[in-house]
């Protein structure tokens, strides 16, 4: 059983003076691609955003590679090795595509190289082709693979993406499926919210199953046909 | 919403407060106030339900005055028509600052606004009419439809009082009038505001000149009250100043203007009195000369106003009372 | 009546004229009770003090309140002309004297002369007219004006042209600044091309400074001789010799003239560490002018001091043989006086050596000419 | 040779006056450009703290002998020091709010600044002498051009071409840009944002204090001298269009050059000329010049 | 028989050197629920912005009801009752729902420049309302600010707003993205049920929404018609599964089962 990479026990966060999520605890091993599921506003991506210290306040206790970080400003918790994708993509407008792929710095002492450009627009022709305009003229999709993209450069090891597949033609939701096959090939560690349950169905290790800012359910690949109609009652699946 | 009876309530304790005023306070400097007050809310119809912060509201309360000045003391116009006229300067200068203005958003706003209101003053420091820096003097309080003697304070007090409750009174329905819906959405999200069919520039606009209008009725007044019209009224510093009264009070609120002006003006004029106070109670010498450092003070204010109180007075008391302000 | 006589003292403590005049005026005011005794008509003597900052409506609600309900028995106003206007109107209502140091407004004493009015200290049309006529008599016949652009500058520089004009002399132009403009230099180039004598400043504070200093960088002052129409000490002390050097001023007062003023200069200096300005100096007198006018009365009523003080001389360390016309203007003698170079300067603020002494009858807008409806023609 | 009864030499004269106040609104409207850039926020105090580095330029010489070349250095970095310390303390806890309120704080402070100053030093200023090195001037044939107005104007175009270059070209500043849109996000990328954001606006101010200190031999040192002047490189931001840095500059010396003209052709006019091209501009081309439509 | 409502006649953008819509021919039938589909990057979005003049197009021309509207404001348009929504939801946060979806309906009075009215004259607009409210499941929620609204809840309002501005064209810029399950399913239900006297022209990506509700299909790719048809006949369109779909065994999955 490999080590724990991300901790989060009892960890409550608020927005302004909505409080969000009510003590998540979950644990995310090495080498693990790890599943949040749940209906809107179940507090999945508040997690993901916890986890970064990017919530208004947060309590509890956030261990990232062994390391306590409740109290750690977000760059510094990033610099752990994480890489971040944002639900709402997250693309710069004054940045061409090619800059917003280049933008994060390398993250250093991760132990592991990012990928390499060429081999991003080999996945992603698209991105090569409107390479040089604003980032947000892109499509929706084009943004969304911008930022995924822009993820694998920097070498991060943990990579936390909400909703990758949202609003991708299935064609490309088809690639990205493969491509976290790979990730996971190369020993990434991976997070991911989804909606599309039949996306994150067949990737993931583990589920965990959130409802009303609390993990209601979790449970491993091996379960899942026996949890079918638990889920179905959860998420309406 | 605070319940309507408490409102009511409250603003006829508070008309009864405007009435017998004069019995207590002294009433050019009760007038002045007025005026002042007057001047906040038509700017916080801006800022605080349209959410335009507007720099340059000088050009409207100050041009204004001049108007009004000009035409009672060298046109001998009554005081009626002057008040009348001046507004409508003040309206149409309005339509046209804000047809500038309002091509672009957000802080551009604020310093267009600021640019022509410095505009404007230029224009007034050299027009002759204006008297540059000896300002426009011995404007006549004359006489109401040739009926009322307005050199008597009391009289005029009326007068006044009567005025600024009727232009809060606009202001408090066109807040909460159909036009005041659309402001609020355009403030909150303008292109769906757009994609509804609602010409968001246009409803600005009606908003900038309506804001214009009542500020010019302000100025128009306080001449009247003052019998001078000077370059300060036109000059950037008091459309400083009336942001502040607005922010002290809080914006976006009805009543928070007219404690914010109350609270600036009497500050103006009795700063001194006060920091001698400070200087007795606490015996630190310094605060004698608080009365010279009046721009220290405001200013000081000012920061604490944007970094600790933001609600501003009147906001602070109805978010206590868990109300949702505008 | 008991109770203590009050006087009012209403000037800009915190805004552009702060140093001319301000907080230290008010205390030139109290220095003059104090030597006055404290108490006149065995009644204390009580001052009052307040920053308009340059607003006329501060000036004028406070100096209103300040008779209504203070019983204010005379006002001291400061600098700011439309202040002055406006509290000069409040006192004419109230019937209580007015006197007027700072500000320079010739209105004052025409258009809006009041029975209560007393221009005290000086007026534009004086300074204008001194420099003018002085300069001119010399031999400096043809002039140039840079005019700050507004009300003020024109009748400084319409007062000044006539009198250049009349006394033989011509105008080869003149140039309008904006106000608070930052930068003189284009102005100044387009004055350097008149070829003229001289250059006729007309205009006041920062704006009077900076022409100045852009004059030497530009070497204007090498060509031409600079006469300032408005310049107090103060503006001098800021500009330094080096830059002011040559420069000629017109003024009312100047400390080093004898030892009366340097007597009052020096119990000045030490608290307040700098020269009293000649606004400054007039606060006193004219705080001692009125006791006196008071006691003589043997009253505080409006009218009554009023007609005393049109029929006594003013002799201080202020004013020789000064008199109160029925318009209000106190005349007096005038001073034209020339910046001295570093050299020259032998002690702190040695600044001004005087050039010509021009009499009250020839400074000042003769009643003759006086637009003021309470001269009987 | 003449054009409208003004001789060409007095003309070329005058354009290079206007070059020197152009590069003051240049070095004011890109300081203005880049804080506003990364923090939203229009930095009103952008002025008081032009004046405050004249004033510290002065008080150096006056108080510590410091020469002019050293108070060039110091002074901005003393301003610069100012600057972050009013970050840390005070605009920080108003960037999750609307942007207005960053306007207004600066607006406060500028006051205070400004008043403080006032009752220190009173209100008609101090001169400062020109570095002897710059004394002097020298004479073009069609002007004599003072030596220290020309370094004004080559310092200036060197400071704002070094910005631009370091904004446009780098990858530092493609962070500073991105940051501009969403801080939190590049945050997680794991980079010191805040630092960033502070030390930007210590930059942005530094800027100001160092055209303060080139002011200082021009203009009166004066505890208002920045207010003035503050306004009207407002509107050559508004008519530049915040939008890009090379915008603030080549604006900023355009109008300086314009408004020279204005001051031969109709003095009148010279102090609401900029005003009034910034209502053209606004009429035919709301975004500025420079400005990305948005 | 062909009764078209909206025509876009040959209609082009370019952005500075790059076509996103290129030479776009479209022609919606009245009462029809027309969707448009396309990988990403096809110019659907584009087209939208087209049609309801947020953006001018670079050539070409835009006919509704037969009218050319190639020169009018996006507010002339939507005047003309064409509503569209917004591929990121579009909500007033800083009203109550039913405040938001009062606005809609408030036009319609044509008071809206009316600042002297109270403003309690808008009530009578509360009972249609309530029942848009409700067509989304929404109405117990009616006085929640709508800031604390979930995601998906926010899009159900905007759609709910939208259909109160009786619009005769609707156009839906993926109105079921980011959506839980259920919420997909209520809102394709609602689409379908509004669509009786409106024509409907939407922008989306599942596939399951589709081939339940579409009348016609277009098929963007790279800014031009690729195909044009029903769901039959397009979905076994090789070209379209190859640009579009992939591989052929997730045709009639999807991308959102
Ligand atoms: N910035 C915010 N301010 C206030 N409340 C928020 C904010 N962001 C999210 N919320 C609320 O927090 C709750 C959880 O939101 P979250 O985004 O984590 O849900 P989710 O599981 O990601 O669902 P989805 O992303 O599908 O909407 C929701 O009720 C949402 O309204
Ligand atoms: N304002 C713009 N400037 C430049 N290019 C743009 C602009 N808007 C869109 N584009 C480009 O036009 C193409 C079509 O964009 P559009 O948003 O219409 O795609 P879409 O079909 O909506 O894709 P998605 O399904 O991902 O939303 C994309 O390549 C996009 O990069
Ligand atoms: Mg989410
Ligand atoms: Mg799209």
């Amino acid at each position: 059983m490999s080590a724990p990479v991300i901790q989060l026990d009892g960890v409550n966060a608020w927005y302004g003076e909505s409080h969000i999520l009510h003590g998540v605890s979950l644990e995310v091993r090495e080498g693990e691609v790890v599943s949040l599921l749940g209906r809107n506003g179940s507090g999945r991506t508040s997690t993901l955003r916890a986890l970064l210290g990017l919530t208004g306040r947060r309590t509890g206790s956030v261990r990232i590679l062994g390391q306590e970080t409740i109290d750690w400003p977000t760059y510094r918790i990033a610099r752990l090795g994480l890489g971040y994708c944002p639900e709402e993509r997250g693309i710069f407008a004054s940045l061409s595509c090619e800059e917003n792929l280049m933008l994060p710095p390398p993250l250093v002492g991760t132990g592991r190289e990012g990928m390499s450009v060429d081999e991003i627009y080999s996945l992603f022709p698209n991105l090569k082709t409107r390479r040089s305009s604003p980032g947000t003229r892109l499509s929706g999709g084009e943004q969304q693979m911008l930022a995924v993209a822009r993820m694998l450069r920097t070498g991060a090891r943990v990579l936390l993406l909400d909703e990758i597949s949202e609003g991708l033609a299935p064609v490309i939701v088809q690639t990205l499926a493969r491509m976290i096959q790979t990730l996971r090939g190369q020993g990434f560690t991976i997070v991911m919210v989804e909606q599309n349950f039949h996306f994150a169905g067949p990737l993931a290790d583990r589920f965990y199953v959130m409802e009303h800012g609390r993990v209601a359910l979790e449970f491993g690949q091996s379960e899942l046909a026996a949890r079918m109609p638990q889920l179905n009652e959860l998420l309406g699946v | 919403m605070m319940s309507n009876r408490a409102n009511l309530i409250l603003y006829a304790v508070l008309l009864l407060a405007g009435l017998l005023a004069p019995l207590v306070v002294y009433p050019v400097f009760m007038m002045k106030l007025l005026c002042f007050a007057l001047f906040a809310c038509a700017f916080n119809l801006l800022l605080g339900y349209t959410g335009l912060l507007s720099f340059g509201h000088a050009a409207f309360f100050g041009g204004a005055s001049y108007v009004t000045g000009y035409l009672a003391a060298s046109q001998g116009w009554g005081p009626l028509g002057g008040i009348v006229a001046g507004t409508l300067f003040a309206a149409a200068l309005g339509a046209v600052m804000g047809w500038i203005a309002i091509r672009r958003q957000g802080i551009y706003f604020s310093m267009i606004t600021l640019a022509l209101a410095q505009m404007f003053y230029f224009l007034c420091l050299q027009a002759p009419f204006t008297g540059g820096e000896d300002g426009l003097q011995g404007v006549p309080r004359g006489q109401l439809l040739g009926l009322i003697d307005l050199s008597s304070d009391t009289a005029l007090y009326y007068l006044v009082l009567a005025v600024a409750v009727a232009g809060f009174a606009l202001v408090a329905r066109v807040v909460h009038s159909p036009f005041g819906q659309v402001l609020r959405a355009i403030k909150d999200n303008e292109p769906r505001a757009i994609s509804l069919g609602y010409p968001a520039d246009r409803f600005k606009l009606l908003a900038f000149v309506l804001s214009a209008a009542l500020t010019g009725l302000a100025g128009s007044t306080k001449t009247l009250v003052l019998g001078f019209a000077t370059l300060t009224d036109v000059y950037w510093a008091t459309s400083g100043l009336v942001i502040l009264m607005t922010l002290i009070g809080g914006m976006g609120t009805l009543l928070g203007p007219v404690v914010g002006a109350a609270i600036i003006v009497i500050l103006e004029n009795r700063l001194g009195n006060v920091g001698r106070a400070f200087a007795s109670l606490t015996g630190i010498d310094w605060f004698n000369g608080l009365g010279e450092s009046v721009t220290i003070v405001i200013g000081l204010i000012f920061v604490l106003c944007v970094l600790l109180f933001r609600r501003g007075i009147v906001g602070e008391i109805l978010h206590r009372r868990g109300v949702r302000t505008g | 009546q008991t109770g203590p006589v009050r006087i009012g003292f209403i000037t800009d403590m915190s805004g552009v004229y702060s140093d001319i005049d301000g907080q230290a005026g008010g205390e030139a005011i109290k220095m003059a009770v104090a030597d006055f005794g404290g108490n006149v008509l065995g009644r204390k003597i009580e001052v009052l003090t307040a920053d308009h900052q340059n607003k006329a409506d501060v000036a004028a609600t406070k100096a209103r309140e300040w008779v209504d309900q203070q019983g204010v028995n005379m006002v001291v106003g400061g600098t700011n002309s439309a202040a002055a206007l406006a509290t000069a109107r409040i006192m004419a209502d109230k019937k209580v004297p007015y006197f007027i140091i700072g500000a320079g407004s010739s209105r004052l004493t025409n258009e809006d002369c009041t029975p209560y009015n007393v221009h005290y200290a000086y007026d534009t049309v004086a300074l204008a007219r001194v420099s003018a006529k002085a300069l001119v008599d010399k031999g400096d016949k043809s002039w140039y004006f840079l005019t700050a652009d507004y009300a003020f500058g024109h009748s400084l520089e319409k007062d000044a042209t006539e009198i250049v004009k009349g006394s033989g002399g011509t105008v080869a132009g003149a140039v309008r600044h904006p106000l608070g403009a930052s930068d003189f230099s284009s102005f100044l180039l387009q004055a350097q091309a008149s070829k003229a004598q001289v250059l006729g400043l007309a205009n006041a504070g920062g704006d009077f400074i900076n022409s100045v200093k852009a004059a030497n960088e530009f070497g204007i002052t090498k060509t031409m001789k600079l006469a300032g129409l408005l310049v107090f000490i103060n503006d001098i002390h800021s500009l330094g010799l080096k830059t002011a050097q040559g420069l000629l001023v017109t003024d009312s007062w100047y400390w080093d003239q004898n030892d009366d003023t340097r007597k009052f200069a020096s119990r000045f200096i030490e608290k307040f560490k700098r020269m009293p300005s000649s606004l400054q100096a007039a606060d006193y007198s004219a705080t001692l002018t009125w006791l006196k006018a008071v006691k003589a009365a043997g009253t505080t009523d409006g009218a009554k001091v009023m007609e005393q003080l049109r029929k006594t001389p003013i002799n201080d360390m202020f004013v020789k043989n000064g008199t109160i016309r029925a318009d209000g203007r106190m005349v007096r003698d005038m001073y034209l006086l020339q910046v001295k170079t570093p050299a020259e300067s032998t002690k702190p603020w040695d600044y001004y050596k005087l050039l010509q002494t021009v009499p009250g009858s020839k400074a000042y807008t003769t009643l003759a000419e006086s637009k003021c409806s309470l001269v009987k023609k | 040779m003449e054009l409208f009864g003004v001789p060409l030499v007095a003309l070329l004269g005058q354009l290079l006056l206007g070059l020197v106040n152009g590069s003051f609104y240049a070095v004011l409207s890109l300081g203005l450009a880049v804080i506003f850039g990364l923090l939203n926020v229009i930095n009103f105090a952008h002025g008081a703290l032009f004046m405050l580095g004249a004033m510290l330029a002065w008080m150096g010489a006056n108080y510590l002998g410091l020469n002019y070349w050293v108070m060039l250095v110091l002074a901005p970095l003393v301003v610069g020091l100012l600057g972050i310390v009013i970050e840390k303390t005070m605009l920080r806890w108003l960037y999750r709010l609307d942007h207005l309120y960053g306007l207004l704080l600066t607006f406060g402070l500028t006051l205070l600044i400004e008043g403080i100053f006032r009752s220190i030093y009173g209100a008609s200023g101090q001169s400062y002498d020109t570095p002897d090195l710059l004394q002097g001037a020298t004479n073009l044939g069609f002007m004599i051009l003072p030596n220290y107005r020309a370094w004004v104007v080559v310092a200036s175009l060197a400071v704002c071409f070094a910005t631009w270059f370091v904004i446009e070209k780098t990858r530092l500043g493609a962070l500073l840009r991105a940051g501009t849109e969403n801080p939190r996000l590049v945050e997680s990328f794991g980079v010191n944002v805040p630092r960033m954001i502070t030390l930007t606006y210590g930059f942005g101010v530094a800027l100001a204090g160092l055209a303060g200190v080139l002011a200082a031999p021009v203009m009166q040192v004066s505890p208002l001298m920045g207010s003035h002047l503050i306004i009207v490189v407002f509107a050559v931001v508004v008519i530049g269009g915040m939008g890009s840095i090379l915008g603030a500059i080549v604006t900023g010396l355009a109008l300086g050059v314009i408004e020279g003209l204005t001051r031969v052709f109709y003095p009148q006019a010279s102090s609401t000329v900029v005003f009034v091209i910034m209502v053209l501009v606004l009429i035919l081309r709301p975004a500025g010049l420079f400005g990305k439509e948005k | 028989m062909s009764d078209p409502i909206l025509q876009a006649e040959h209609i082009s953008r370019r952005f500075g050197d790059f076509l996103a819509v290129d030479d776009v021919s479209l022609n919606v039938q009245r009462g029809h629920i027309h969707a448009l589909i396309g990988p990403n990057g096809a110019g659907k979005t584009t087209c939208f912005n087209l049609l309801t003049k947020f953006l001018a197009p670079t050539s070409g021309r835009i006919l509704f009801n037969g009218q050319d509207i190639t020169a009018d404001s996006p507010v002339q348009v939507a005047r003309r009752g064409v509503i569209r929504s917004f591929q990121i939801s579009a909500v007033f946060p800083g009203m109550t729902v039913l405040e938001n979806v009062r606005l809609g309906l408030q036009r319609g009075l044509g008071v809206s420049f009316h600042f002297w009215r109270s403003q309690s004259l808008l009530s009578q607009l509360d009972a249609r309302a309530m029942e848009l409210l409700a067509e989304v499941d929404l109405q117990d929620m009616a006085h929640e600010l709508t800031a604390n609204l979930p995601y998906g809840r926010k899009r159900a309002l905007e759609i709910a707003t939208t259909l109160g501005m009786e619009p005769e064209l609707m156009l839906l810029d993926e109105p079921t993205q980011g959506m839980g399950h259920e919420d997909v399913g209520r809102v394709t239900a609602l689409i379908k049920k509004v669509s009786r006297g409106r024509t409907i022209l939407m922008v989306e990506h599942n596939m399951n929404v589709i081939s339940a509700i579409a009348d016609r299909i277009t098929v963007l790719q790279q800014g031009k018609v690729l195909a044009e048809g029903d769901y039959a006949a397009v979905s076994s369109n090789p070209e379209v599964m190859q640009a579009y779909m992939g591989s052929a065994d997730v045709a009639l999955q999807g991308a959102h089962a």
